[in-house]
């Protein structure tokens, strides 16, 4: 199998290639088919990779070639495809392969079909050379590609200056991630001489604690990183404005893989985190402050993506919580089953959108429920499994994370759990405006509801399987399972689980928990049921006034105002404080004056050439006697 | 000895006169004065040629040229404008300075030795023709072409060119 | 001839060159204060002369005839120079009916 | 000295011929004749050198080299008077013949090894050139332009003799060799002998052009005619500074303690002079007056920094220098008579109606400036690397300043050329114009690129 | 096989083209150039990457001065000299579109510039690498200010007389090195092992400083590119930014440090902030700039300014990604000004703002146009990437202070974000969003332009993936130069 791991990323690119040549010239099926078949295959390889693994317990390790070597700085192109990579491997090949699906359905009818697909492919090609990277600079690449990618697919509509302006601010947040990224990792090659995962864990498992300081930085720099990458606090803003691109780009890139890089990389890295107490604490804070953020946030959107935009990035504070309070299992379980749930759920949205005619507003739908019933059943389950409500995937893995949270520290469980309750609360809210009710839209639009296609609803229903029973593979202990992922893992977290010691709690004080949790949970659900689905009631039009605080939730905390106000303003000004000021006035007015004072000069001394004789030898006799006096009082010192 | 001081201040008080009077024709009268004092300056230094020489060309000739100059071109009336007085305070000073100047370099008041005739015949015609004929050949017939040029250059600068308008 | 001659011995070098200094300063001063471009010229001839002094003075105290031949070329150039100059003065006078050198002020800066 | 002999007696011989109305015959007869001095000028090429006439002259490499570039100048310029001295006035041979006496005087110059000779040589080539200033009688500015430079030149005539007078007096000789023996025999010289350098460091320097004594030169250069300003600036300028050099080289060397800071400082001022005062010139023709000063500032390195490449780096400089001139005022005489004003306006689209003298005046023009490839740069190489050997480092950061602001006036010509326009008809070069072009443009261009085969003249 | 035939072709072939009647001399330039690309090749081909110099002439030139024509072609020199062989043809090319009035001119003088900047690359004469670096000069500024803009005259004037002002200070400095040197030449190699002390150095060091600042430029002495790359014609621009203003950056690397190591050290912090001001100055100012070719030049500050920190780093990977940088940077530059010339020739204007949705109309151009975007912005798998890569990782490493590294690399990794930042925004505004009447005139690139940006396009990719066997070239020479100063300096 070894040989052919290369086979996994370059298929996507081979499809990016293929239709990115013949965007014009193959047939709409042609580019569908291949775009999709060539990841399915992709996928395939991926699970025997998977199995693999799973059976020898060995990463695999291939090198092929000098990338950049400069002196001692040796980086070649290499993968690396261990427990944790071969998970993400199954998730981007599978969860991707069901979205190209999706989107043969959904685009059919956009001219860009051709590019779309290309750029798909090539978005899953990056996203698999991040995760199968076997050094911290593949793995950028991988990082920034998907970056790229993102741009492009949230800029699909450019003409739509909006939506360019919005793929342009993701490019630049996350720019501003890759730099903290990228210093971390020039303190990797400073601190290690080697970026190499292989090389670079085992050095850095042995150090003493006194040489853990570097570490620090190091984390924090890759969280930063990591910060732009999964659109945690302050650098969110670029995640709910990105769901301008097509809604399987949404569920592919801004919902199930990309976005969780962030939450992969700190993984992949957990020994330098284990090893630095305090950027794990920064973590956890960042993480929960995220998630409830983005939750209260979410409560008051009327846009259906918006919605789970922010669900998204409150469900990424909670994987950022999990690492930061040590569940680097749960965390990544818990990535594991929001690309189930959150890629059904936009899914789903974008279904209901097509249904809709691309209605996203909520207020103006209702009462879908019998329209579309297939659509409906399937949301229905994601809302639960993020709902956090057993025996749905969601559970598991939140569950997990609340638990160590609990360990780590009393607050953070509560606020979890705040969170959690408010998740339930606005993601039924969703559902209850989206399906129940009456319809609230226009007549052609109730005229023309209508179920998806069948390329749409197939993902849409493996997807609901998965959210079902996805949570499965990470049964605890307490409930009667093996926590098979757990096990799987095993090997990666192993010296960081030995670092940071187990969190064994009483299985009394877990049932508790899950019971509170589950508890909260169910107690949003029905008042979201009375207050949604029962009285019907409708967020207000944008014109009218709202409540303070429902305002500033709407407003998203006028967080974009506050960046363009500290941020962009202060920037543009300094931009045009240099440019005509410091640049024009001071230094080429320096230049400039140079000039002109010589000239100016030249006027003034030109003068001195009178035209009179008397003048001239005047001087010349001036000049004599300077001389002469030179020759008086210069002598005495010869 | 005492000549010599009492030639040296008649030298200076007609070379004063000369750049002093108004009248140009004055002037140039003043300067034939001044030239007389320093052929009896020649004199005393026994240097008879130059006495002579000086005598001829300069007052015989060049004054003479000078003067017929001026009446030439009729300018023996007080008619030149005169400069104003704060130029001439600065010429004076400048001239005054710089004789100043000049003399300090030169260390002038130190004291030095007195000039001797080492060599009563040196200012003697045959002396100086065998050395201007010897040594000084060449410079003798080279200067034939500043004179040679000086002249052609005069007549061509001076004659009236009839076609001048052309 | 000898009475002449001795007069002369008591008489230091620094003063032969001390007149020969003033009279060629007073010639710089007659150019520096004459508007008219003869007297100028004869101002200069004045220092010409003041040299003509001190070389003979040199060449008598040296006892080297060198100096007075010298002074037989200062003369011819001074000859030569005259008739040059006094031709351009002349060919001035006929174009602007000055000989003032203030009036030569076309040509400046 | 055979050169000597024939450039004194070719301008009697050109008299005669003017007496006898052969003009057409006027100007081949010349250049043959200095064809022929130059060639008996070069033959003497490395023969022994030693004092000739009761040590008067001596005839060394440097005289030749001197006299060499000189007579070549002497020639391209003559050659651009074809027609050109027709339109003064009918005394053709009369003008011929001063300029030869001009360069009789200079050879003179430029191989004297006695200050008799000095003088007589500088006197002869100032007499002829404040004819030659005035030639133009009826042109105010050429009649104002001889008054200026005679009163001038005359005076300084006087500082010059004065000094020669008090080094007479302080070794008793004029000979340059005594001068030296004496130099070298007391090291601390006499205050007479110091001010004796003095003023003729003051006399030289107005020959040359240097700053404060340089007042004359842009007036007298503006106002003479054209031609006779390109003989002052190019040959005359050469001239000084060869004589100027022997004079330094040969005998006040070891004083250098003493005079070098009196000719820094007059360096400084000239450059400073020269450059800032030619950027707000008007007239190209003025403007080229003030860059000889600049020239000059340049040149004088060369003494200040005195040593061994001096002669080599002055005979460069100067060569560049002249034949760029030469050009130049080739051009500027071809402009004037088209557009009848000396203006860079004048100068404007000559690039597209004269393609080849806009392309030669731009080759001189960047020489003029220094710019690498050319001969101009070199001679600025040679002049840097001498002042910089000497440890004079700010001198020649001052230069460098100054080299700056010349890139702007001589730009100006060559932007008046190519990036003005202006209506205007072909300007007819002449046949003989083309010739000096071609040649010294391809010298400039040669010394340039491959400055050794000049190099190893000195 | 000597350099001598790389410098001289160019030379024969300006002469040839210069006498060419319009029309012919565009082709006969552009076979001169691929021509001289090839020889180039060949010589890529037989060179031995190791430290040694290959290829080497020496001959005498005014050997009483210690002149000699000397030059030759280490790892080092190969890059640049791929840089100027590869780029060239590609501005020629770029051309093709254009009518300019005698053009024998304009392309003889293209080529004689060649001539020179090979010189520059090549020499190993102090005084025929001043010769070179002006002969490179005199026909950008005649091509600057013959085919210019509308202010091009004072622009150009001012361009020539600042560039010029530095680079006498160098000549001065090389003079002065020759003056200082035991064997008295201007062999490279004879200023290597004078052993000034550190005063003089310093004075060394500015003499050189002051004329690569302003050709690079840095800040703050780079007011004259702004304006010479607007008004200058587009292949001028592109000769400018893509080949000239190596030079400065190459020198530092040739002659500026190594002959004056001690007088680096005492002014390596203040260079180095002054590169890095530059970067996030020239940024800033990019981001609003309204003029196309304004913008890109700025950007060209910016970037320049990271490859200036990243060689007075002076560490190896900081100079290796400086030297693959400079490659990078000549074909990103090339590109972006390209891009803007087809832009500007098309709608007349370089306007930003009138301009938009032109990926609309023009899909090929928009492809092209992000791609060299994106190698300007340094994305993975571009060429920019690997160059700034290496360039803050060698500014990172650089640590005359504790902490001050950090500080610096994280100030001048800045530029990937305001990179990002005034490049979108750029594309945004002029491919994206919606046609306007102008715009919707704007037709898809074709023929000879098409052709011109796959080349680039191929290149910024092709380096982006596969960047070794460029720093393979340089990698021992820089290597050994880098030794060879550390062993001077401690």
């Amino acid at each position: 199998m070894n040989q052919y791991i290369w086979l996994i990323p370059i298929l996507p690119l081979a499809g990016f290639i293929i239709n990115g040549l013949g965007r014009n010239s193959l047939s709409k099926n042609v580019i569908g088919f291949i775009g999709s078949l060539l990841v399915l295959v992709s996928f395939g390889l991926s699970l025997a990779v998977f199995f693999q693994i799973k059976s020898s317990g060995h990463p695999i390790n291939v090198t092929y070639f000098d990338w950049i070597s400069v002196g001692a700085l040796k980086i070649p192109f290499a993968f690396l495809v261990d427990q944790l990579s071969a998970i993400m491997l199954l998730i981007i090949t599978g969860v991707g392969f069901l979205i190209h699906l999706y989107s043969i359905g959904y685009m059919h009818d956009d001219n860009g079909f051709g590019k779309f697909f290309a750029y798909l492919n090539l978005f899953v090609f990056f996203m698999l050379l991040l995760v199968m990277g076997s050094n911290y600079l593949i793995m950028f690449i991988g990082w920034e590609g998907v970056g790229l990618c993102s741009y492009l697919l949230i800029g699909f509509w450019y003409t739509n200056p909006s939506y360019a302006d919005a793929a342009k601010k993701a490019f630049i947040m996350n720019r501003i991630g890759d730099l903290g990224f990228l210093l971390g990792i020039f303190l990797i090659i400073h601190i290690f001489g080697s970026i190499d995962f292989a090389i670079i864990f085992p050095k850095a498992a042995s150090l003493t604690a006194s040489q853990t300081v570097p570490l620090t930085a190091i984390t924090l720099l890759l969280f930063v990183g990591a910060v732009g990458k999964s659109a945690q606090l302050p650098l969110f803003t670029w995640l709910p404005d990105a769901m301008a691109g097509p809604t399987p780009v949404s569920a592919l890139i801004h919902a199930a893989t990309m976005v969780t890089a962030g939450v992969y990389m700190i993984a992949r890295s957990n020994i330098f985190y284990s090893l630095s107490p305090f950027t794990m604490e920064l973590v956890a804070i960042v993480g929960l402050a995220t998630a409830l953020f983005a939750a209260l946030i979410a409560l008051t959107q009327t846009d259906i993506k918006k919605v789970l935009a922010y669900s998204t990035v409150s469900q990424l504070g909670y994987m950022f919580l999990g690492l930061g309070v040590g569940a680097y299992t749960g965390a990544f379980f818990h990535v594991l089953t929001h690309a189930f749930f959150k890629a059904l759920l936009f899914l789903g949205a974008g279904s209901v959108i097509h249904a809709m005619s691309g209605e996203q507003d909520m207020r103006k739908m209702g009462g879908l429920k019998g329209k579309i019933k297939i659509t409906f059943a399937t949301m229905l389950i994601g809302t639960i499994a993020i709902s956090g409500i057993p025996p749905f995937s969601g559970f598991f893995s939140k569950d997990e994370i609340l638990a160590h949270a609990y360990a780590h520290s009393t607050t953070f469980y509560v606020i979890g759990v705040f969170t959690a309750m408010l998740t339930s609360f606005y993601m039924f809210r969703m559902l209850y405006l989206t399906f129940y009710g009456k319809f609230r839209g226009t007549h052609e639009q109730e005229h023309h509801v209508h179920e998806s296609p069948a390329t749409i609803t197939i993902p849409l229903i493996v997807l609901a399987i998965l959210s079902m029973i996805g949570g499965m593979i990470g049964v605890p202990e307490v409930l009667g399972g093996h926590h098979e992922l757990e096990h799987f893992l095993a090997p990666v977290f192993e010296k960081s689980n030995a670092i940071l010691g187990e969190h064994h709690l009483q299985a009394s004080t877990e049932f508790i928990l899950m019971g509170f949790s589950v508890g909260v949970a169910l107690v949003a659900l029905v008042y979201a049921w009375f207050k949604y689905a029962k009285n019907g009631s409708v967020p207000v039009a944008d014109t009218e006034e709202r409540p303070a605080l429902t305002s500033i939730s709407y407003n998203k905390f006028y967080i974009d105002e506050l960046y363009d106000l500290i941020i962009r303003k202060p920037l543009d000004f300094l931009s045009t404080f240099f440019y005509n000021v410091v640049e024009r006035l001071g230094i080429d007015g320096l230049v400039n004056g140079l000039g002109k004072g010589t000239i100016e000069t030249s006027k003034g001394l030109r003068l001195l050439q009178t035209g009179n004789v008397g003048f001239y030898i005047f001087i010349m006799v001036l000049g004599i006697i300077a001389v002469l006096a030179y020759s008086i009082f210069g002598l005495t010192k010869i | 000895m005492s000549t010599f001081y009492f030639i040296a201040f008649l030298s200076i008080f007609f070379s004063i006169l000369v750049i002093t009077a108004k009248n140009p024709v004055h002037s140039i009268l003043y300067l034939i004065l001044t030239f007389f004092t320093f052929t009896v300056h020649y004199i005393l230094l026994n240097a008879q040629f130059l006495a002579v020489v000086n005598f001829i060309v300069y007052m015989g000739a060049i004054l003479v040229l000078f003067l017929y100059t001026l009446m030439l071109i009729n300018l023996n009336k007080e008619s030149e404008p005169v400069k104003p007085f704060m130029v001439k305070i600065a010429g004076v000073f400048g001239g005054g300075i710089l004789a100043v100047a000049l003399a300090s370099s030169l260390k002038l008041v130190a004291t030095s030795n007195p000039v001797i005739l080492k060599n009563p015949d040196l200012g003697l015609v045959k002396n100086l023709g065998k050395v201007l004929f010897n040594e000084f050949l060449l410079p003798f017939e080279v200067s034939s072409i500043l004179l040679l040029s000086a002249m052609v250059g005069a007549v061509l600068l001076a004659t009236k060119d009839p076609k001048t308008a052309s | 001839m000898d009475s002449l001659t001795n007069t002369i011995h008591a008489v230091p070098l620094n003063h032969y060159i001390l007149l020969s200094a003033i009279i060629f300063s007073i010639g710089v001063m007659g150019v520096l204060i004459r508007r008219n471009a003869i007297v100028i010229f004869m101002s200069v001839e004045l220092m010409l002369n003041a040299v003509n002094l001190l070389l003979t003075a040199f060449s008598v105290y040296r006892g080297d005839a060198s100096g007075q031949v010298f002074v037989f070329f200062i003369m011819a150039l001074a000859a030569a120079e005259v008739a040059v100059g006094l031709a351009i003065i002349v060919m001035i006078y006929r174009n602007t009916n000055s000989v003032d050198i203030n009036v030569l002020n076309r040509l400046k800066w | 000295m055979n050169t000597l002999i024939i450039i004194s007696v070719l301008p009697i011989v050109l008299l005669y011929l003017g007496l006898y109305k052969a003009t057409k015959s006027l100007l081949p007869v010349t250049i043959i004749g200095l064809l022929v001095a130059l060639g008996l000028a070069i033959a003497q090429w490395n023969n022994v050198a030693l004092p000739i006439y009761h040590g008067m002259m001596m005839f060394d490499n440097f005289a030749i080299a001197f006299s060499g570039i000189t007579i070549i100048a002497t020639i391209l310029i003559l050659m651009l008077s074809k027609g050109y001295f027709d339109k003064i006035s009918k005394h053709v041979a009369e003008y011929y013949a001063i300029i030869l006496f001009s360069l009789a005087g200079i050879i003179v110059m430029v191989s004297f090894y006695n200050l008799v000779m000095l003088f007589i040589g500088i006197e002869i080539m100032s007499v002829s050139l404040y004819i030659l200033a005035g030639i133009k009688k009826s042109d105010f500015a050429s009649n104002e332009a001889a008054l200026k430079y005679f009163l001038m030149g005359a005076f300084s005539t006087g500082f010059l003799l004065f000094g020669i007078t008090l080094l007479y007096g302080t070794t008793g000789s004029f000979s340059l060799e005594v001068i030296r023996d004496w130099v070298l025999a007391h090291p601390h010289a006499d205050p007479m002998f110091y001010t004796g350098i003095v003023l003729i460091i003051v006399g030289l320097c107005f020959k040359v052009g240097a700053a404060p004594f340089h007042f004359w030169t842009p007036d007298v250069y503006e106002g003479a005619p054209t031609l006779i300003t390109a003989f002052m600036s190019t040959v005359v300028k050469t001239a000084g500074f060869a004589a100027f050099l022997r004079l330094f080289s040969a005998c006040f060397a070891p004083l250098s303690d003493f005079w070098v800071p009196v000719l820094l400082v007059i360096t400084v001022i000239t450059l400073f002079i020269g450059n800032i005062t030619a950027l707000y010139q008007q007239s190209f023709k003025r403007m080229l007056a003030f860059s000889s000063i600049s020239h000059a500032g340049y040149l004088l390195f060369a003494i200040v920094a005195l040593g061994s490449g001096s002669a080599n780096s002055v005979f460069i400089y100067a060569t560049a220098y002249s034949i760029a001139s030469i050009i130049a005022f080739g051009s500027l005489i071809l402009v004037q008579q088209q557009s009848g004003s000396d203006n860079f306006e004048s100068f404007n689209g000559l690039a597209k109606s004269n393609p080849f003298l806009a392309f030669v005046l731009t080759i001189a023009m960047l020489s003029l400036a220094g710019i690498p490839l050319t001969a101009g740069f070199m001679g600025k190489f040679f002049m840097f690397s001498g002042a910089l050997a000497k440890y004079h480092v700010w001198l020649v950061i001052i230069a460098v300043v100054n080299a700056i602001i010349s890139i702007f006036y001589y730009f100006r010509v060559i932007i008046a050329m190519y990036f003005r326009t202006a209506d205007r008809t072909e300007l007819v070069v002449p046949a003989y114009y083309k010739v000096v072009f071609i040649i010294s443009a391809l010298v400039t261009i040669l010394i340039g690129v491959y400055p050794d085969f000049i190099a190893r003249f000195i | 096989m000597t350099v001598s035939i790389l410098i001289f072709l160019p030379v024969v072939a300006a002469v040839i083209v210069a006498l060419l009647k319009n029309g012919i001399a565009k082709h006969a330039a552009l076979f001169f150039s691929v021509a001289e690309l090839v020889i180039a090749g060949l010589f890529l081909s037989k060179f031995i990457p190791d430290a040694t110099t290959q290829f080497a002439i020496d001959v005498p030139w005014i050997p009483k001065f210690g002149i000699y024509f000397s030059a030759g072609i280490d790892g080092i020199s190969m890059v640049m000299v791929l840089l100027t062989t590869l780029l060239v043809p590609l501005i020629v090319l770029s051309t093709y579109q254009h009518k300019y009035n005698n053009e024998g001119a304009f392309y003889g003088l293209i080529l004689f510039m060649q001539a020179g900047l090979l010189v520059v690359f090549t020499a190993l004469d102090g005084f025929l690498f001043y010769v070179g670096w002006e002969a490179a000069l005199i026909p950008i500024y005649f091509i600057c200010a013959l085919w210019g803009g509308e202010n091009r005259i004072r622009i150009t004037i001012k361009f020539f007389i600042y560039t010029f002002a530095g680079s006498l200070f160098m000549l001065v400095g090389i003079i002065y090195l020759y003056l200082q040197s035991p064997g008295k030449t201007y062999d490279i190699h004879e200023f290597y092992r004078i052993g000034l002390d550190a005063k003089h150095q310093s004075l060394v060091f500015w003499a050189f400083f002051l004329a690569f600042a302003i050709k690079m430029p840095l800040f703050p002495f780079h007011t004259w590119q702004p304006d010479t790359y607007t008004e200058a014609p587009t292949a001028g621009t592109m000769l400018l930014s893509g080949i000239m203003l190596k030079m400065g950056i190459y020198g530092v690397i040739r002659w500026l440090i190594p002959n004056a190591p001690l007088g680096f050290v005492h002014w390596q912090a203040l260079v180095m902030i002054l590169a890095v001001i530059g970067i996030i100055y020239a940024s800033l100012i990019a981001f609003n700039q309204k003029d196309g070719k304004r913008l890109v030049a700025y950007s060209s500050i910016a970037h320049v300014g990271l490859i200036a920190a990243g060689i007075f780093a002076w560490t190896e990977v900081g100079v290796q990604g400086a030297m693959i940088q400079m490659l990078n940077h000549g074909i990103n530059v090339v590109g972006m000004f390209f891009i803007w010339d087809i832009i500007s020739r098309r709608l007349n204007t370089r306007d930003i703002s009138q301009l938009g949705g032109i990926a609309k109309v023009a899909p090929k151009f928009s492809i092209a146009f992000l791609i060299i975007v994106l190698g300007t912005v340094g994305l993975p798998l571009t060429n920019g990437f690997v160059g700034e890569f290496l360039l803050l990782n060698g500014v990172f490493e650089y640590s005359a202070y504790h902490y001050f590294n950090i500080a610096l690399a994280a100030v001048a990794g800045l530029t990937i974000i305001f990179g990002a930042v005034y490049m979108l925004r750029m594309y945004k505004n002029v491919m994206q969003g919606e046609t306007n009447e102008l715009t919707a005139t704007f037709t898809d690139i074709s023929g000879s332009e098409k052709l011109t940006l796959c080349i680039i396009c191929m290149l910024i990719i092709a380096i982006g993936i596969y960047p070794h066997p460029i720093l393979h070239i340089s990698e021992a020479a820089v290597n050994n130069l880098i030794q060879t100063i550390k062993i001077k300096q401690y």
